[in-house]
């Protein structure tokens, strides 16, 4: 039977079979990066001369950052396909970012304040990066929060990826804001130290764990987005092979 | 059949003439926002210090932080209302754009609870030590800013309009993005206070009102189709 | 060629799939009475129709050419009186049939009580709607959609909480409605009792037409 | 083998970290699959009342 609305979705079917066959290549990959950038950052990187060995918190503090932020821009762009074009693959990659953007957004600020208690002696600082991560999370729970209060899962997709796309265009003006903010009352600000010209060997961890974390987050979207698009496919028959 | 048709301005006109009129068929729910913001102004001599010196440091915040909290209580019943009598449904289907008639609705909540919020905000300020130099500042400033929280606020009713017990839940999606207005609006406050310039700030509010009203009727009004289903 | 036709309708309310592929047409002074069970989305469709909902797949034809549900254009041609009367409980009879019907044309007072006296309401035209009955309320809502001016009606159950008298005044406006070449959707519990001439049935639960 | 773990004395803030990050990591590794076979259990019971009767 062929529903000429199926078409709109991006066939599903072979969306979900790309994801399965896709989904070992980057989780293998991604955990061979994060090994490789863990012993390197761990043991071979020199210490730094500030901040000797605690400066390490940076290999796994600036990846959960960069993928709370990097988290949110798919789930707002893929919210605003699937309300612009109405195409439902879009709704299934928003809903299968939001609960991952949130953990490590959560994770970012965790390690900030594990790093920054040695750096100013108490494990929060109205710093204007961990501020901004701060409020982050707040959109992500007004995300979650938002698609929880509906039944109706079409509903609760629309609803949602307004608030996404609302809450992007707002993401830079927050960012601004609190950099201002900051400017303005001096508050303590260590964060930028740690990232301006880092030699190489400093460096290359960085840039490995930051691929390896991506490529993770992209296996897990994978696996998430199999279980969103079958919820989201209700009746259709393509799911009778796939679950035999 | 079909008389000469509405024109988009006029329909505008009437969704704002019956908002104000219906808002002076019920007075009371006028004055709970000012009345809680009040309250909320009055608890920080109570529970701070009655020293109006260190008042008057606080006074900013807790002017701007008041008037964001007291704006957030008057958004639940902007679109709960009418969708429950049937008459926010009119709207959608009444041939007008939609993005317009939310204009309009923004602009009567704003009428209705962001300037009474401003105008009292200096009664407020003095019981703070704020010298009477500084009010102009500060009427300015939350003039503008309230603007912008009752554009960021419709799209949280509209969003939250489909959700059951939406009311924590619209501040929880509204407060972080009303962030950029507490900052700059305090900042702004606090110059007034000080006698200083403030026209940077001002600048920067006027930039998120322009920026409001460009982009949340338009937000606001998908929310409220998605709502209505 | 048709002025209203409906094909390839998909609804989908949660889990339900409710309507499966719905298709009729509706010639201008024709009222289409959509029978069905409770929950078989009688309801729906009418929302459906009037941009209300969001329909999974429909191709809705209006006036020959290809529409979408949610074209203002489409809107302004239209007026779909859902299950209670788009009323403020705070405004009199006459201020809401001014405000219903003005948003979309201009009216003046003597136009909108001339309406009011039409559906019987003129006793009650200045009391707060709050005081009303049901069946009151119902026909101020009338008096709205006679003098909005639209071409398209789509009431669900319009003769609820109406008396005998009420349900005649219903069949009435409509049949004046049609004769001016108007076309109405109207989902009813019981036949309407229109003119043989004047009206098709369709079941949306089995989706095949009743003659 | 054992000043490696001492972390130049930041161990106490470094390792804490690490195992933060390694815990969400693995976290959400297990609720991704979790979730995929939710959907896929919720599938089989759909289409078993559809099998048995029309919707």
């Amino acid at each position: 039977m062929n529903w000429a609305w199926f078409h709109r979705l991006g066939s599903p079917p072979h969306i979900y079979r790309i994801a399965g066959t896709l989904t070992p290549w980057f989780a293998w990959l991604a955990g061979l990066l994060i090994i490789v950038a863990l012993y390197s950052g761990l043991v071979l990187a020199p210490p730094d001369y500030q901040q000797g060995d605690g400066f390490r918190i940076l290999y796994v503090h600036a990846p959960s950052a960069w993928l709370a932020v990097m988290i949110y821009g798919v789930m707002a762009s893929a919210a605003a396909i699937g309300l612009i074009w109405r195409m439902k693959i879009g709704h299934a990659v928003a809903a299968s970012c939001a609960g991952v953007g949130a953990w490590f957004t959560v994770v970012s600020l965790v390690t900030g304040m594990l790093w920054g208690k040695p750096m100013w002696g108490t494990y929060w600082v109205w710093d204007p990066r961990l501020t901004a991560q701060l409020i982050l999370l707040f959109l992500y729970l007004g995300y979650l929060g938002l698609r929880a209060g509906f039944d109706d899962l079409s509903r609760a997709d629309r609803a949602s990826a307004v608030l996404a796309i609302v809450g992007f265009i707002n993401i830079p003006v927050i960012r601004y804001s609190v950099e201002w903010w900051n400017s303005i009352h001096q508050a303590p600000s260590v964060m930028k130290m740690a990232r301006p010209s880092m030699p190489i060997d400093m460096l290359a961890p960085l840039l490995m764990m930051l691929l390896g974390f991506t490529l993770y987050f992209a296996a897990v979207l994978l696996v998430r987005l199999r279980a969103e698009i079958l919820r989201r496919e209700r009746t259709a028959s393509w799911i009778r092979e796939v679950l035999r | 059949m079909s008389a000469q048709r509405t024109s988009t301005m006029t329909a505008v006109w009437l969704v704002l003439q019956r908002d104000l009129r219906l808002a002076t068929r019920r007075p009371a729910q006028l004055i709970q926002p000012l009345a809680f913001f009040a309250v909320v102004t009055l608890l920080f001599p109570l529970g701070y210090t009655p020293e109006l010196s260190k008042l008057r440091a606080v006074a900013p915040g807790v002017l701007w932080v008041g008037a964001l909290l007291a704006s957030m209580l008057a958004l639940e019943s902007l679109f709960r209302e009418d969708a429950g009598d049937g008459t926010l449904e009119q709207f959608v289907v009444s041939g007008q754009p939609l993005v317009a008639l939310m204009g309009a609705k923004t602009a009567a909540h704003w009428l209705l609870t962001g300037l009474p919020l401003t105008l009292m905000a200096p009664v407020l300020a003095i019981a703070l030590g704020v010298s009477v130099a500084a009010m102009p500042g500060i009427l300015l400033s939350l003039a503008i800013g309230t603007v912008s929280l009752s554009l960021l606020g419709a799209v949280g009713a509209g969003l939250t309009l489909g959700v059951r017990r939406g009311g924590v839940l619209l501040a929880l999606l509204t407060l972080p993005l009303a962030v950029p207005v507490l900052i700059f609006g305090a900042k702004a406050t606090e110059l007034a206070i000080a006698g200083e310039s403030l026209t940077g700030p001002l600048y920067l509010l006027g930039a998120l009102a322009v920026l409001g009203v460009t982009l949340a009727p338009i937000a606001a009004a998908a929310a409220v189709r998605i709502g209505l289903e | 060629m048709c002025e209203l036709s409906v094909k390839n309708l998909h609804v989908f309310r949660g889990e339900r799939y409710l309507l499966k592929g719905l298709e009729f047409e509706v010639p201008r002074g024709v009222c289409l009475q959509v029978a069905g069970a409770n929950g078989a989305g009688k309801t729906t469709l009418l929302r459906v129709m009037s941009g209300l909902l969001e329909p999974e797949a429909l191709e809705l034809r209006w006036r020959g050419g290809r529409v979408s549900p949610r074209d203002p254009e489409y809107h302004a041609t239209l007026f779909y009186l859902g299950h209670d009367p788009p009323l403020k409980d705070d405004f009199s009879a006459v201020e809401n049939v001014a405000f219903n019907v003005g948003i979309r044309r201009s009216v003046s007072r003597s136009d909108v009580r001339a309406a009011l006296e039409r559906v019987g309401a003129q006793r009650f035209a200045d009391l707060p709607v709050r005081t009303l009955s049901a069946g009151q309320r119902r026909r101020v809502a009338l008096a709205a959609l006679r003098l909005s001016g639209t071409n398209l009606w789509l009431l669900d159950e319009p003769v609820t909480n109406l008396d005998l008298a009420g349900q005649s005044l219903v069949v009435s406006l409509i049949e004046e409605h049609l004769v001016h070449g108007g076309l109405v959707v109207a989902a009813i519990h019981q036949d309407l009792g229109l003119s043989l001439s004047r009206r098709f049935s369709l079941n949306v639960g089995t989706g095949e037409g009743l003659p | 083998m054992s000043e490696f773990f001492a972390m130049g004395g930041y161990a106490i803030f470094l390792w804490p970290a690490y195992l933060a990050t390694f815990l969400a990591i693995g976290v959400n590794i297990v609720l991704a699959r979790r979730a995929h076979e939710d959907a896929k259990q919720e599938a089989r019971r759909r289409i078993a009342i559809e099998d048995e009767g029309p919707l």
